[in-house]
């Protein structure tokens, strides 16, 4: 894809980001569609298509009607037809009525067909809590697809990644599931938007000697503030990609660290960070000093919002579970 | 709009709708000719608990604006809709409701503040869905259409004359879920009422490109289940098609889909600009129609109302309203230690150990990272830490 | 059974399908009074492909006895149907076929051998749904209604004529993502053909236990779709009828529900005991309904086959079959590698570590343990392992 | 529950242990209910219902229309009013229209409501690889339910306890989806068929000294193969609760051990083995001698039958992987 470079003088929201990424994929490119529920008229219900259905017309910005399913099938068969839809699902949990759809179809289609058929569908889903949203509103449901071979998942950190990633999702052969951090839809930069990146890359967010903290989407910026608040010199890594995972740039860190810690919003059972954990135990086993530290939300339903702190990663948990890290190298073993 | 003398369909001879909405009452109150209405006095209850919902309504939007409700989303103008159907269900009989049926709780007598957990914050169910007979207010769109035409089969096999009434919007009928309700209520001839609530609009979607059929109702033949076009702003015919409906159901002889033609009012929610897709001459149209004063015009004509009774009722919605505004003043009683009970019937031996992290880290807060050492303790953490 | 003249419904007028089948043919190949038939050419043509179709069928069951084919399920009895919608087809148009439809495919052109890949199981799919436009066959049921629906709206915005036509089951109609394909073919006007060919069965399910209402295609109506019924075993009927839903489709009239009433002689697959759960009379009732003498007798009174253009066709059939029989006998190529090809664009670093660790694996398999530190070299392994 | 014992003399398959589990609830309990597509009259296409419509009557047995959610759906709402709907997805993949209702609901249902609902409701799905079948038959799907907080994830890997442990899932309070190792239908054994092993524990099936190998479902069978022909001494734990995970079995093993290797079917990226070698790690990282080995699916949709022995863990992989554990404890690390 070429690198394109929109100025933005003045800081812009992720939200804004992600909608000049998708303003910029339809003028470039007439394949592009955009759609889904409300993603028409009213813009999203974030507003992150805002603008989007006036200025290239409703044939290739519209509402849908209100079927998930029926928005991930029908987007499959128009990239059968040599299309590239972009569509939305609402909120994370109403992803969930799409999955047989992603899962049996989206994600196989290519290797069934031996690369015959190709399925450059891109679904944004925005995700995750701390929005006091309630139920069904704030889950953060990217392990249900990273396990899914065939499947891209990504989710960008900062406004500026959230254009970057998305254009490269746009552009993407592979059919991506975008994962967008709605708590981070506000958030501001001024850092210019430009694409190219490559899709499937962790980039380093601050370089570091102590210990390697790994997040990824509404995590970054809590990670980079622990890093900011923490004793020890911590490289905050970026993962971005989810599926697949770059374990270049994530072993090398750990090689050079020694220790690791990963972070997400969704239940640690089985949440994103066990793969996390266990590859580079897999790969660094003998570098690290402690185990690779998790610092999840809770096994538990997304709760209410007045008890959403309880569950979401902080500051303070991260920098808890740094502190754990084994730092004096005296190891007390537990009684088996 | 058509009349009926009696709305219940014929389900022998036909399972399609009719092409205009069945009324009792036009807006101006009076009556089709030939209409059989329901009892005054339950006309006039239902007026007296559409005007308290109405009250409900707005003081739950006005909680919002103090920030006492995390979101509303309001049933302003679906008054014949929430009250109507609801007042004729049986004690024995279920409700499923959706988010936008708040009113309907409140007219089937739940407690208001308990109504408002989930908006509130507190949790995601505020009230004992046993105690009145209504299931968990539903978000995910059309999926709670499964769980009452199963909680209705259960019903039928269990040899108990209860009948569910399921409500979705004009959207909700177009997830599959809705579709397989219908299904399953049909080959069951399961004791299940559908009640569509078409108020035009799918959060910003309107009918136009929802669905191309000649009306919601149409889609129940296809299920072999009988269905009904409404006028859902005339509270009179709400009410005669629900009980005929749901007298029907308990009778044995199934199904019933029922669209309400309606209107919303408000914005889909506090949160949402409803001028960004629809005109404001469309709410005012809409406002003419309104389904209190419709009622209203036929029992003051009829002399069942006057300034007194009006002023009567208004007074009862103010004095519930206020209620409802105090107790919703006070901070609701949080307790984390819920988080973990009620996952799974015993708590697994991991949510114990979460459970007692998150207690430590609670006790410990003010200490901050100073306290982490005691936490770990607490938390029965050593060098290998468990989850 | 009632016959028309022109079968396609009016689609302002009546979306509604009557309450009989339609019929151009009696099953003693009369034609019905006033019925138009398809030329004479096309029937012939249709007739030829029929027989060569169910002799296909019958290779392929016998493959299976052999122990050639995994698995396969038989369209015996639905010939009028597998051919006689897909020869309505134009060469710009598509065809999304389930699992049960490999006769469709051969009518289609698709090489045999090719279609039965999936059910050999050297490939998923054998064949390039570009070059005739077949979709891969679709095994969870009515989710390719949506991809049929996809394409024809892509094609509609692209400005092709291309017309998409999906095959269903009468259980796939039960499930949400028909409903959704429904509404969105009716919602957007798109130019896609439903045939729902409802064999009796959905595995051991019969109609009775799937859906109560009058059709399966009165679920047309729900949507704005026009919709038909139709005898499945009249090969002109279905011609006939998926030709004009095809024409309307491309001229702008929008979709078309068709449900082909036929029946499924054999068991479901060669693995299924159809005895379970249906008689044996039952079977012989639609035997005596067969399509393809029904087309034989109405070409065979018109004087358009006689015994030589019968053994011709015959002939014609049996020289498929064994060439065929003889390229399935012949072992598939199998390339291990192609496991990690094709499931992103390029592989990814993980997926290239376990293919050079799967050739490892297979290049020192006759050394079995004792290859082990040699594989663990050639994939590159040391003290800390990478997947 | 009361513990029941079925005398069974001569050799009985797991199908067929299956069915007597079902066939003893159905009487012990009116409320319970079997229904799904195909489990009536034909008693199910891998004949594990096989009888149960002719003995119980058909408003207790029955087969429904065709649509996974509306059979989950149901089911829920039956539960809500007091009955015990035991359901079948036909395949592992059938299961994915019904995510929503699972995920949504099913799970969350008591903790929505502060435990006032309950849903009793058991999810049979037959799953995994290793009998030729084609496209969408095969899947590991274990995954995605695993992290869904408030469902049990359960799976037997023999005849014996395919009938205690779908005794225990019946009698449970709480939602189980159980999975049934579809290949392992037809293995026989004359073990007794008892209720009673509590539904959560993990079962040392072999004990040994040197390392922990975990299985569940399909692959309990393999794993006592390999460790029949292993150079040391193998312990094999059937983990059987998947979802909440048996710490307390699985890691009093390991530290005696010191050594584990955990495998299954599904693709390995977000597999299973991912949440058990982390929580290992995490528990027994100072007593471990190298790091948790997987055996596991490659990270590809399940292949074609004249290709899926190349997918599949076997005897080889486990016994290479057990190999590779470091036992000489010269450690080589590599390039960083
Ligand atoms: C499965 C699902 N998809 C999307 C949403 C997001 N959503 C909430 S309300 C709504 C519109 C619903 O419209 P309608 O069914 O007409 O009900 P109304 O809000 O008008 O009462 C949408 C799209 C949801 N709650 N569930
Ligand atoms: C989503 C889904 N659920 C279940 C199945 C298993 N299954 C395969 S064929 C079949 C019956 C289909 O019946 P019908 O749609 O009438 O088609 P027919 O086989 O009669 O052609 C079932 C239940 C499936 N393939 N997909
Ligand atoms: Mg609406
Ligand atoms: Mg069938």
């Amino acid at each position: 894809m070429t690198t394109t470079v929109a100025a933005s003088a003045e800081p812009i929201t992720m939200a804004k980001a992600l909608n000049q990424a998708m303003a910029d994929a339809l003028a470039a490119d007439d394949r592009v569609l955009v759609f889904g529920e409300d993603v028409g008229t009213l813009g999203g219900v974030f507003r992150v298509t805002d603008g989007l259905a006036s200025r290239f017309g409703e044939t290739r910005v519209f509402d849908t009607p209100l079927a998930e399913a029926g928005i991930v099938g029908t987007a499959i068969g128009m990239a059968m037809n040599g299309l590239r839809p972009v569509v939305e699902m609402q909120f994370d949990a109403f992803a969930y009525p799409a999955f047989e759809q992603i899962t049996s179809h989206l994600a196989k289609l290519r290797n069934r067909t031996r690369g015959r058929i190709e399925v450059p569908v891109v679904i944004r889903i925005p995700y995750g809590g701390g929005i006091g949203g309630v139920e069904h509103h704030s889950d953060s449901s990217e392990s249900y697809f990273v396990h899914t071979a065939g499947l891209r998942v990504v989710t960008p950190g900062t406004p500026a990644d959230a254009y970057d990633l998305l254009r490269a999702a746009i552009d993407c052969p592979d059919p991506v599931i975008f994962f967008e951090p709605k708590r981070r839809y506000w958030a501001k930069s001024s850092e210019p938007l430009v694409a190219g990146t490559p899709i499937d890359r962790a980039v380093v967010r601050r370089p570091g000697q102590d210990v390697t903290l790994m997040a990824y989407g509404p995590m970054v910026a809590t990670a980079l503030e622990a890093a900011g608040e923490a004793d020890v010199d911590v490289e905050v890594i970026d993962l971005r990609s989810l599926a697949p995972f770059d374990d270049e740039t994530v072993c090398a860190s750990v090689r050079r660290t020694g220790r690791a810690v990963v972070v997400h919003e969704a239940p640690g059972f089985l949440g994103y960070g066990a793969e996390v954990a266990a590859r580079i135990t897999e790969q660094c086993f003998h570098y690290l000093h402690a185990p690779v530290a998790r610092v999840t939300g809770l096994d538990i339903p997304y709760p209410p919002p007045m008890l959403e702190e309880h569950h979401l990663p902080n500051v303070d948990r991260i920098l808890d579970a740094i502190e754990r890290l084994q730092w004096d190298d005296t190891v007390v073993l537990p009684d088996a | 709009m058509s009349t009926v003398a009696t709305p219940r369909p014929n389900l022998t001879r036909d399972l399609l709708p009719g092409d205009e909405p069945l009324q009792l009452l036009a807006p101006s109150g009076e009556t089709a000719p030939g209409a059989v209405l329901p009892a005054d006095d339950a006309l006039l209850d239902l007026y007296r608990r559409m005007v308290l919902g109405r009250r409900f309504d707005a003081q739950a939007t006005a909680l919002t604006k103090q920030g006492r409700l995390a979101v509303y989303p309001s049933s302003h103008g679906q008054e014949a809709c929430e009250v109507g159907a609801v007042v004729a269900l049986g004690e024995q009989d279920w409700l499923f409701p959706t988010y936008r049926d708040c009113m309907a709780l409140i007219a089937r007598g739940v407690d208001p503040v308990e109504t408002l957990s989930l908006l509130r914050g507190d949790w995601h169910l505020g009230y004992d869905p046993y105690e009145h007979r209504v299931a968990p207010q539903c978000t995910p769109l059309a999926t709670n259409t499964l769980h009452a035409v199963g909680l209705a089969r259960a019903a039928a096999i269990k040899g108990e004359d209860t009948v569910a009434l399921v409500f979705l919007g004009d959207g909700g009928t177009s997830e599959g879920d809705a579709h397989e309700a219908l299904n399953f209520a049909g080959v069951w001839k399961a004791p299940v009422v559908f009640l569509v609530q078409n108020n035009g609009y799918a959060i910003s979607v309107p009918m136009s490109k929802q669905n191309a059929a000649p009306s919601l109702a149409h889609k129940g033949i296809g299920y072999g289940v009988a269905s009904m076009l409404i006028d859902g702003n005339d509270p009179a015919m709400v009410y005669a098609a629900v009980q005929s409906a749901v007298a029907a159901a308990r009778a044995g002889e199934g199904p019933t889909l029922i669209e309400a033609r309606t209107y919303r009012i408000e914005a889909h929610t506090n949160a949402d600009d409803a001028t960004r897709y629809r005109s404001q001459d469309e709410v005012l149209a809409w406002l003419a129609r309104d389904p209190i004063d419709r009622l209203d015009r036929y029992l003051t004509a009829r002399g069942l109302l006057d300034a007194g009774g009006r002023d009567q009722a208004a007074a009862e919605a103010e004095a519930f309203a206020s209620s409802l505004r105090d107790r919703m003043n006070l901070d609701p009683e949080l307790d984390p230690a819920a988080l973990f009970e009620h996952v799974y019937a015993e708590p697994t031996p991991a949510l114990q150990r979460q459970a007692a992290r998150l207690a430590a880290e609670l006790d410990f807060a003010p200490l901050e990272h100073a306290g982490e050492a005691a936490q770990r303790a607490a938390a029965g953490q050593s060098g290998d830490a468990g989850r």
